[in-house]
This record gives structure tokens, sequence and C-alpha cells, in this order.
């Protein structure tokens, strides 16, 4: 039982991540219908930065953080939607997502060639300390982890919901139309919500590079279980993304614990495919009746 | 008179060899090895192995009089491409060829330089690759065939585990480890506990590490590549586990420490190639690494520096620089570091091109990797 | 004249490209072989994404499903001819398998659902050791064909030219006959399409097996070119690098395929120089075509070609169907 | 008089809101039927959900007699309904005439037969009928994006109109059309409608159109059918007057 706890722990630790990750890709494709394939390498490159920071500015890991999380709202929020995505919206999706593929391989190679092909060590905001909490060894890193990944969580709910501008973003993000006869700025929506995806991924990459160490490869992992989250919580629900990052988490662990090692990964994919089959709107994502 | 033969003689040579005597001055030594994918930490290390080694014999007049000139293509650690790069380096006519490193792309190649006649000087060390009656195969380390046993043994006298749980990597090194070492287990009668397998290139190993603690082993035996090897080992501090960690060569090596801090203090192990052996050349070879790459060296920037030295040692032997010859010399060969300084340790390589020189048991310690014994070589 | 400026091309490319072996070495006779079986798998991502307007992600498991087929059935001593159509014909099944849930549903989620395919066929190839030789891979001899040896590079080369030549007429068959002209319908505009009586579910799970069986084709040959297969090369990313190179050759143009087959597999080899930078570069390129010239290279020359001043228009933005290049 | 649609008790409900509520009504061989109401009365959903584009709620749809509730538009297409579409619906990159043969090509032959077997059967000339009759003749070989909006609109209804269906739903065929080309479109339905026999049912808001084209018209208002009757009948009808105006 203790061994299951555990496991459920780490599970929503990783979980909490995904959902990071997850958020930003639904918020995308709400409001510009963009299906971001280079979700996982936005969470790869901040880690770059940041270390990019360190080494050659000799900027300490507070400050270098706070680059990081500046630098990925410039490149992977303003300049991403102006330079990729906005001249591509007319042309459909499917340009599009061509597109973000080959964002994801621009920046896996960028990094590559730019930094290192190898895995680079990352500094932890909490240290590594291991304290005993009810006879399960727990750390402290696992526990900041979690809890500043739910506080940003929390943070972005309380805009989203608590705030006119956040609530003008969720109009944005249901229907577009409606929302810019109502006199919503869509336009300034659908950038903030650029900004906002990357400054989650930013925050996800810190908070990830630590466990994973940076390494340009890091994003097929992390793009795969924030797309199998996103699709399974409910494309067009930001909740429903948190709800499948955190399950996609858990399940991952367990599988990996319980169903086979060797065919861990194909166990959110499983999921990923019933879903499709049975509940196509995702757990928790409101049904859209469409024309055909 | 004599001096007309002379020239007779010379303006002859001159006519047959005028073109070939430009292309004669250099020897193309093609390089085919892992730069990126999952092996590039492995790759570099060769490559820049090999570059160090090919400057300081150019440097000494080459071999029989030839420089020496490398040519490193990138298999992207994946076989299929290791396998036209390959057949591109034998349109050459090469004399020898360097590489690939990792066993599967070794396996999807050895036939095709089989085929050629042309030794292929490799980094591979699945058990099987010296048991496919090859006569051009030669390693640089030993096979899983060769260090499991050790491993196996350091497991029952010094560790004195007696039951293991044994978490490996699944891929062809991971895989080839894994099943090598499982059956020296077993004929020691040491109980495997867990036999876990984890993704190549997976980055979370909480669950792995879960399900080892609930193992309750005596010992850990840790078979992953280096990146995988150091998020382990930091999954496991993390964790809380104080089992003790057991590996062969990669586990102990340099990048895993660096990429692992801490965590990486007491892990211990059979070490096949190591720069902190307590051999004067070897320590030697590091400090020269080590001031023109800027970084230590692992086992594979070893195999890379000795593999010029061998074809060097071997093409003297045979007295011409050509693959067939150089592949009969170095059957049986033993190459010493009295004559041949670059291959740091003494070896011989039998006919199946299987390598034996000692060995080392070693232990991290303070972030650094620490001899504790010295295995002495199979066939003294 | 209008029809016979194409034949006569037609013609020329045809004996450059019988002839083209004469002058290469073992390497670059593989790799215009290796080209061409990845025109095969590419012209299959055409009729799925450019003709049928889908979205797939799964090429290279099926490329992978056709080399595993023909690699087992070879060893078990069947011949290559059987081997090659199971191989066709087991992806089309399967295709049609994953297509037929998915395509139930709304557009995109064939994409997510060839997305979880590509990576549980890829764990199945790795895992599976007993079958496919996991990681390890396993080795495949080359065919034998009647008096003909398929070990020598040329005749090997020759061999799948033939199949190359077979396969691309089929697809110009299709896509010219009725069955091509629903497909564009659909692309073009589903809804319509299915109020003119067009079964837009069965055409589109019909074009995406198809293209799913070329997928198939393409490993049946795939496999004896390298002679040694491993789970490597039938992974996630090269499914995402076919749909790639179709775009970037000419999504919904006939030539289209063959011409991203070559950028991803001939140039990097004349731009060895280039190495790592290589993807970086395709990448850029990728991203500015899409904004600048979604039709891809096919489409770019031919807007290149209609800027010359020309008595007719008639041609010019020729539709899909109408093309045979 | 035989009833070629029959429609029973129609309802469709999205969440809380009824779009269609209990409608029934039949359309008569040969008759032109006009359905008009306000905007959001329920006319497009109403089509909608008889064509198979959207599931009822509740209610039947029968064509000659035959239940053809919850059948796909493709199927139903295949029995004989065919629609135009409000927006321009036509395939931009093919021809006029490879637009009309698409028109026409589901409804010959099986599925196989149309890979391996004869191209045309006929259809090429059928579709050079239908060119001629609303007068494209010249524009066969141009591509249907080139062509203006008000042909874009007479090729959307030559389409509609090329496999001989028995019964046609034209969605505003006049909407955003110039006067000469209403004129033309509107001579070529009563055309079609006399030489065939053709039925159709029409949804349009230019009343003079919809007035002067139909037989007999159905005023819908909030999902229900508020009026029924001839044209004159309809428009001094003051429940009708005061849907509209009400609004």
């Amino acid at each position: 039982m203790g061994e299951f706890i555990q496991l459920v722990v780490t599970g929503l630790t990783t979980g909490a991540i995904y959902a990071l990750a997850a958020i930003g890709f639904t918020l995308l494709w709400q409001t510009s219908q963009t299906i971001n394939f280079a979700q996982g390498e936005f969470v790869m490159l901040p880690a770059f930065f940041a270390l990019a920071a360190m080494n050659v500015l000799g900027l300490p890991f507070s400050l270098a953080a706070l680059v990081a999380i500046a630098l990925s709202v410039l490149v992977l929020g303003v300049v991403f939607k102006t330079v990729v995505v906005d001249p591509l919206i007319r042309q459909g999706v499917l340009p599009l997502v061509i597109s973000t593929i080959a964002v994801a391989l621009l920046l896996k190679d960028g990094v590559k060639e730019v930094y290192s092909a190898e895995a680079q060590p990352f500094p932890s905001f909490v240290p590594d300390t291991v304290v005993t909490v009810l006879g399960t060894p727990v750390s402290l890193s696992q526990l900041g982890v979690l809890a500043v990944a739910l506080a940003v969580i929390a943070a972005l709910q309380g805009f989203l919901g608590g705030t006119r501008t956040g609530r003008q973003m969720q109009a944005t993000a249901q229907n577009p139309t409606v929302a810019r006869i109502l006199g919503v700025p869509v336009e300034r929506m659908v950038m903030y919500t650029f900004v906002i995806n990357a400054t989650l991924a930013a925050v996800a990459s810190l908070l990830i590079s630590p466990i994973y160490l940076a390494k340009f490869s890091n994003g097929e992992h992390l793009g795969l279980a924030a797309f199998v989250a996103a699709i399974v919580g409910g494309f067009n629900q930001v909740r429903g993304a948190i709800a499948g990052g955190l399950l996609v988490g858990v399940v991952d662990n367990l599988a990996a614990a319980y169903v086979s090692a060797a065919y861990r990964q194909a166990v959110p994919l499983a999921l990923l495919v019933l879903i499709i089959l049975f509940r196509p709107q995702g757990l928790l994502g409101r049904r859209e009746e469409r024309a055909v | 008179m004599k001096s007309t033969r002379l020239v007779t003689a010379l303006a002859a040579a001159g006519l047959v060899a005028a073109a070939p005597a430009v292309a004669q001055q250099t020897v193309k030594f093609p390089n085919i090895i892992e730069l990126s994918g999952a092996g590039a930490t492995v790759g570099t290390n060769w490559r820049n192995g090999v570059e160090l080694a090919v400057s300081e014999i150019n440097a000494a007049g080459g071999i029989l009089g030839r420089k020496i000139v490398t040519e490193h293509v990138d298999t992207q650690s994946n076989p299929g491409t290791a396998r036209a790069a390959i057949q591109r380096a034998l349109d050459d006519n090469p004399v020898v060829i360097f590489g690939p490193i990792y066993s599967g792309s070794v396996k999807a190649t050895m036939q095709l330089t089989a085929d050629a006649g042309v030794p292929q000087i490799i980094g591979g060390e699945a058990a099987d690759l010296t048991a496919q009656g090859s006569k051009f195969i030669f390693r640089t380390s030993f096979g899983q065939n060769v260090s499991m046993p050790k491993l196996a043994n350091y497991l029952r006298d010094e560790v004195k585990a007696k039951s293991v749980a044994v978490i490996y990597v699944n891929n062809d090194f991971g895989k080839g480890g894994r099943d090598a070492i499982m059956k020296e287990l077993q004929a020691r009668n040491i109980k495997v506990a867990a036999d876990l397998s984890t993704e190549s290139g997976q980055a979370d190993f909480a669950a792995d590490v879960i399900k080892i603690k609930a193992a309750n082993a005596d010992a850990v035996f840790v078979y992953l590549n280096e990146e995988e090897s150091a998020r382990f080992l930091r999954e496991v501090k993390k964790q809380g586990v104080s089992l003790p960690l057991v590996g062969e060569t990669t586990l102990l090596g340099q990048k895993v420490i660096d990429l692992a801090g801490d965590a990486a203090n007491g892990v211990r192990g059979h070490v096949g190639l190591t720069v902190d052996a307590p051999v004067p050349a070897m320590q030697e070879f590091g400090r020269k690494f080590q001031a023109k790459y800027n970084y230590k060296p692992d086992h594979n920037g070893v195999k890379g520096y000795i593999a010029p030295y061998m074809v060097k040692a071997a093409a003297e032997k045979a007295g011409k620089l050509d693959p067939k010859a150089i592949a009969s010399a170095l059957h049986g060969l033993t190459i010493t570091p009295d004559k041949t300084p670059g291959i740091l340790i003494e070896a011989t390589w039998d006919t199946t091109g299987e390598i034996d020189r000692i060995s080392f048991l070693a232990e991290v310690q303070n972030g650094k990797q620490v001899i504790t014994k010295t295995l002495p070589k199979l066939k003294p | 004249m209008k029809a016979r400026l194409p034949l006569l091309a037609l013609a020329l490319v045809a004996v450059a490209l019988v002839v083209a072996p004469l002058g290469l070495q073992r390497y670059g006779t593989y790799i215009l072989t290796l080209w061409l079986v990845t025109s095969i798998a590419a012209m299959g991502v055409n009729l799925i994404v450019g003709y049928a307007g889908q979205e797939t992600l799964a090429q290279a498991a099926f490329l992978g499903i056709g080399a595993y087929t023909t690699a087992l059935l070879t060893g078990a001593g069947v011949p290559f001819g059987l081997a090659f159509l199971a191989s066709g014909a087991l992806a089309f099944c399967v295709g049609i398998l994953i297509g037929f849930p998915a395509l139930r549903v709304r557009k995109h989620y064939l994409a997510f659902v060839t997305l979880a395919f590509t990576v549980l066929v890829w764990l199945v190839i790795r895992n599976e050791q007993w079958l496919t030789g996991g990681v390890m891979g396993m080795n495949v001899r080359r065919p034998g064909l009647g008096e003909i040896n398929l070990r020598n590079h040329q005749n090997f080369y020759w061999f799948v030219l033939a199949i190359t030549a077979a396969l691309s007429f089929a697809l110009w068959w299709i896509v010219r006959s009725p069955w091509g002209r629903a497909f564009t319908a659909l692309r073009e505009n589903a809804l319509r399409a299915e109020s003119l009586g067009v079964d837009v579910r069965l055409y589109t799970l019909l074009a995406f097996a198809i293209g799913c069986a070329y997928g198939g084709f393409a490993g049946a040959l795939f496999a004896p070119l390298v002679g040694f297969i491993d789970p490597a090369p039938f992974a996630l990313a090269p499914s995402l690098l076919f749909l790639l190179m179709v775009v970037v050759g000419g999504a919904g143009s006939f030539a289209g395929p063959f011409v991203g087959a070559a950028v991803a597999v001939l140039l990097p080899e004349w731009l060895r120089f280039a190495q790592g930078h290589y993807l970086i570069i395709y990448a850029l390129l990728v991203i500015v075509m899409m904004a600048f010239c979604p039709s891809g290279i096919v489409g770019l020359v031919r807007r290149l070609v209609a800027l010359r001043p020309k008595p007719s228009t008639a041609d010019a933005p020729a539709a899909p169907a109408k093309e045979a290049a | 008089m035989a009833s070629v649609l029959e429609v029973r008790n129609l309802s469709k409900r999205f969440g809380g809101i009824t779009a269609v509520d209990d409608v029934s009504f039949d359309v008569h061989e040969g008759e032109i039927l006009g359905l008009i109401g306000p905007n959001g009365s329920g006319k497009s959903t109403l089509f909608n959900c008889i064509l198979g584009q959207l599931a009822p709620s509740a209610g039947e749809v029968r064509v000659d007699g035959h239940g053809v509730t919850g059948l796909r538009p493709s199927e139903l297409n295949r029995r004989g309904v065919s629609r135009t579409f409000q927006l321009l619906q036509v395939f931009p990159k093919l021809t006029v005439r490879e637009n009309l043969i698409l028109a026409g090509q589901e409804h010959q032959g099986r599925m196989l037969a149309r890979l391996f077997g004869k191209r045309d059967a006929g259809l090429t000339a059928q579709a050079d009928r239908m060119i001629a009759f609303f007068r494209l003749s010249h524009l066969a070989e141009e591509t249907a994006g080139s062509l203006s909006y008000g042909q874009q609109k007479l090729l959307d209804a030559a389409m509609a109109f090329m496999a001989g269906p028995r019964l046609v739903l034209l969605d505003e065929p006049a909407g955003g059309v110039n006067l000469t080309m209403l004129a033309s479109l509107k001579e070529r339905l009563h055309a079609i409608n006399a030489e065939e026999n053709a039925t159709f049912v029409v949804i349009e808001h230019n009343m003079e159109f919809v007035m002067s084209l139909c037989s007999r018209i159905l005023v819908l208002a909030e999902g229900r059918i508020i009026a029924e009757g001839a044209p004159e009948a309809v428009r001094r009808d003051p429940r009708v007057i005061e849907a509209y105006l009400g609004h």
C-alpha cells in the first residue's frame, strides 16, 4: 500500500508538470485552432535559456530562471505567434500542423547544434533532501515541484475566472465571433494565450529539468504526454487538461509498476484511443454539435 | 652508366606510380560512429580519442610512412544509417573501418565488412558479436561475455549478494548485458529479485526505483546508458534507497558522475577501461585528452584512442597497409606498451577478435572514480 | 503539343532513371534505391493528405508493418512476390481497422489515432523479440527473381524502379478515376460532397487504407534494400518526416512525393558539409514554405512557369486529378 | 397527389433551446414549396434535420413513403434527395464539368466499377446537358473557383439537379445574386419544374423571388409552422406579418 501511495504521489508530481503543458496546448487550440506539435519542445527549450544565462552571462540560478521565462514569453509566445502562426492561420489547420512539426524539429536540432547534444545537469529550486512522512520517504524537491505546479495552475484558474481580462479570454476561447461582437479585443486575447502558454511551458521546463536533465530530445516525451493529457481530459476545457495531465502522470507510473515496464508508454496511448472511441469530447469536455 | 640506370628506374617508377604517388602519402580511415541520437556521448568520446591518436601517429611520421586522414561519419545511432555509411565507405576500398560503437549497428554492418574483407575495429560489447564467425571484427573492449562473468564474481565474492535486482535499458546494449548477466547470476545461484526493463531516453525513473525498493534485494545491478544512469541515480538518492548499486564500466564513468553529482557517490563495480586506472600511461592519456578537449574521457575515449594504434602495430607487423594482411596480423597479436606506447595497456586479440587485458574494480568516492583492485588478464 | 510535352518529359525522366545507376557505385545506387522506396511511401501519404485532405502520422509504422511482414515471410521461405503483396494487403487491412473508428469522430482525430498507433507499433516491434528480433533487429536476405541476382545493387535498383513505376501507374489510375474525383471533393468540401451522394466516410477510409498499403509496399522493399531492420526507422519521428516531405514536395500533386523524397533522401547526401545543420535548414524551409507557398516545391515551380508569358492559360491552376507528371 | 416528402412531428433541441418544434408537413410531387420565416426561426435546422446533417431529437422523415430518418446525407442523396447550400458550396479547383460529373457519379454503378469500369457511362453527356440547361456552356472548362458569384450559384443549383432527383431542397438560392442573374435563375427553376416535373423546397428571404417562384408557402416562426397557403394568402396573413414585424 505504501508503494501504491508513493507511486500515486510521484505520478501526481510529473502529472502536474504535464498539466502545465497540456493547459497551454488546449488554450492555443481554443483561441487559434493551433494544434501545437512543438509543445514538448516548448517545455524543453526554456531550461537551455536558463543554462545559457548561467553559463554565458554568469547569472545566479534565480535570475537565470527569470531570464528564461522572459525569453520564453518573447520567443515561444510573441515570436511564435507573429512569425509562425499568424501568416498561416488563413491557410487552414493542416499547414499550421505541418509548420508546428517543423518548429519542433527546428527547436530540437537548434538546441542540439547550438548548445549541446548531451544532457546537462540542471539545478533545482528545492534541495534533494529526503524527509520521512508517515514512514514513507518523500523528497522535498518532489513536494516543491508539486507545490509550484499546483500554485501556478491555481493562479491561472483565478486569473481566468476572477479577472475581466481572464473572462474575456475565456469568451474568446469559447467563441471568437461572439466575443468580437461583445466588444472583446479578440486579437489581444489571442496574443495573451500565446504568452500564457509560453509562461506555463517555461515554468514546466524549470520544474522538470532537474529530474529529466536538460536535453534537446526531452520534448518528444513531454509533447506526447501533454498531447494525450489534453485529449483525454477534454480538448475544450482548461480543467480537462489539468485532470488529463494528473491522470496521465499517475497512469504512467502505475503502468510502469503493475502492467509492464516495456509497455508503459502504451498504456496512456491506449487510454487516448479508448477516449477517442467512446468519449471523443474528453473526460471533462463539453460535447460540440456540428453539422457532419 | 650507373646514374643513367638510376634515372631510367626513377622514370619507370614515376611513370607507373606518378598519379598514385600523391595518394600514397596518406591513408584514409573511415570512422563511422554515433555522433548524434542516443549514442552521442559515446561517439563523441570515441571520435576525440581517435583524433588524438591520429594526430600523435601523424606527428611521428604516420603508419609505414603514410599519414592518416580520418573521416567521421554520423550513424545517428541508427543501424540502418550505419549500414549505409559503411557501404559508402567500402566503395573507396579502405584499409580499415572504425566503428560503430553500438552493438546493434555493428550487427547490422559486420556482414558487409566481412564480405569486403576489411577489418572493422568496433566499440560494440554485445556478447555474440565475436561469435558470428567474422574474421574481420576486432573489439576494443571486453564483450559482455567477458565482463559479465567478472561482474557476477564481484557480486558473489565482494558484495556477497544473495539476491540482485537488475535494471537495464531496453536497447541492444542493455538487453545484451541483461541476458548475459542473467546467465551468470543463475550459474552462481544468485537470485534475481527484480528484472526491470526501461526505455532508452527514459526521463522518469520514479516508478522503477519504487519497484526496486519493493524487491528487497541485497544489491542492484544497473545497466543503463550514461544519461539514464544519472537520472536513475538521482531518483535513487531522492527516494532514500541505500542498497549497494553495482554497475559495469558505464555506471562508473565520468559522464555519469558529472550528471548525477552527489548521487553517484558509493556506486561501485567492474571497469574494463578507465583513465583512473593505476597505470601511468593511461593517466597520461587522460591528461592529454583533458588538455585538448577540456573534459575527462570515458572508456569510449580510450577505445577510440587505441584503435589507430592497433592498426599501426598490425600494419607494421604485416609490413603493408593491406586490409586482409592487417586482419590476419591482428589475430593472436599481443600489443605491448613498450613497443607501441599508444596501446596504453598490454592487450591480446584472439582469432575471433575478442580482446584480453587487465581490468579493474572501482568505486565512486567524492565524485571521483577510485580503483580498488586490479583483475589480471584471463590468459596471462 | 500540349499533351505531348508532358509525355516527352515523362519519357526523358524514365530514361534517366533507368540509366542512372550505370555511373554510380554501390552506395550511390543504394541512395537512389532508397529514394524510390521513400517515394512509394510518400505517394501513400500524398493520397491521404494531398488528395483526401486527412492527416496521417503513421506512415513509418506502416513501412514497418510491411518491412517485418516481408522479412518474416521471406525468412520462412515464402517467395518475395507473395510477401510483397501480403505486406501491402496487411497494411491496407490495418489501415481500415484503425481508420474506421477514428473517422467516426471529428477530423483531427485521425491524426491523434495514427500518432498513438505509431508509438504502439514501435513498442510491439521493439518488445516482441521472439518475433521481430526486438532491439537487436533482424537480418533480411535479398530475394532472388528467377535468373536475376538481386544481390547485385544495380539489378535490385531496376527491380525497385519497375515496382515504383507500376505503383505510380496504379495511383495515377486511382486519382484519375471517379474515386480520385471523390477524394478531391472530400478534401475541398466534405459537406457538399456528402450532400451529392459521396459517401465521405467510405471514401476517406479507402484513401487512408490505400495510402497505408503504399506504406506497406514500401516497407516490403525497404527490408531487403537495407538488409537489416530494427525498430528505429519505424518510430514516430520518421512518420512526421514523411508528412513533412510530402508537403515540401507538394501535397496533392502527382510529382510532389518524388520531389519531397528527393529533398529528404538525396539532398542530405549532396549537403554533407552541412551535416547537423541540414535538419535546421529543412525545418526553416518548411515553415517559410507553409507561409508563402503551401503547395510545395511543385507548386512553386508551377507558379514560376506560369509567370512566363504564355498564349494559353488553360492548364495553369490545374486540378490535382488532371495532373500526370 | 402523391407526397414526395412527409415530415412528421419533427423536433430538434440544442441543450435547452428548441430550434424546431413539432413540425409536420408534406411536399407533393411537382410542386415548388417555399419555406420562409424570420432569422433564427429554424428553417436551416429543419433542412439539416430532413437531410440527415443533424439528427432530429424526435419525429420522422419519409421520402416516397419510406422512412429515411437518421440516414446520412450521402445515402439520402442516393435515394433522390439533393440540396444546395446557403453559403456557396462548389468545388473551386474542379472545372464546371467536373463539378457536375462528380454530382452524378455516385448515382450509378458500384463502388468498384467506379475504379475499374468505364470512366464515362453517359455522365459527361448528362453534365453537358445540365451545363447547357443552366446556360453555362461557355464556362464548361473553367475551374469553378474562377466563376462569378452568380454563375457559381447556377452551378450549385445545376449540381443539385444533375442526378435527376425526386426532391431538391434549395437553401437561399437567391442570396447575394444580382438582378439579371436572379431572373435567369428563377426562369431556369421554373423551366426545370415544368419540363422534368421536378419537386423542390426553397428557403428564401427574398420575398419577391419566393412569391413568384413557389406555388405554396410555409411560414416558420420560433420553430413552429404558423401559416401555410398560396403566396397571396400568406402575404396577407396577420400572423405572418406579426411574426416578421414583431422581431
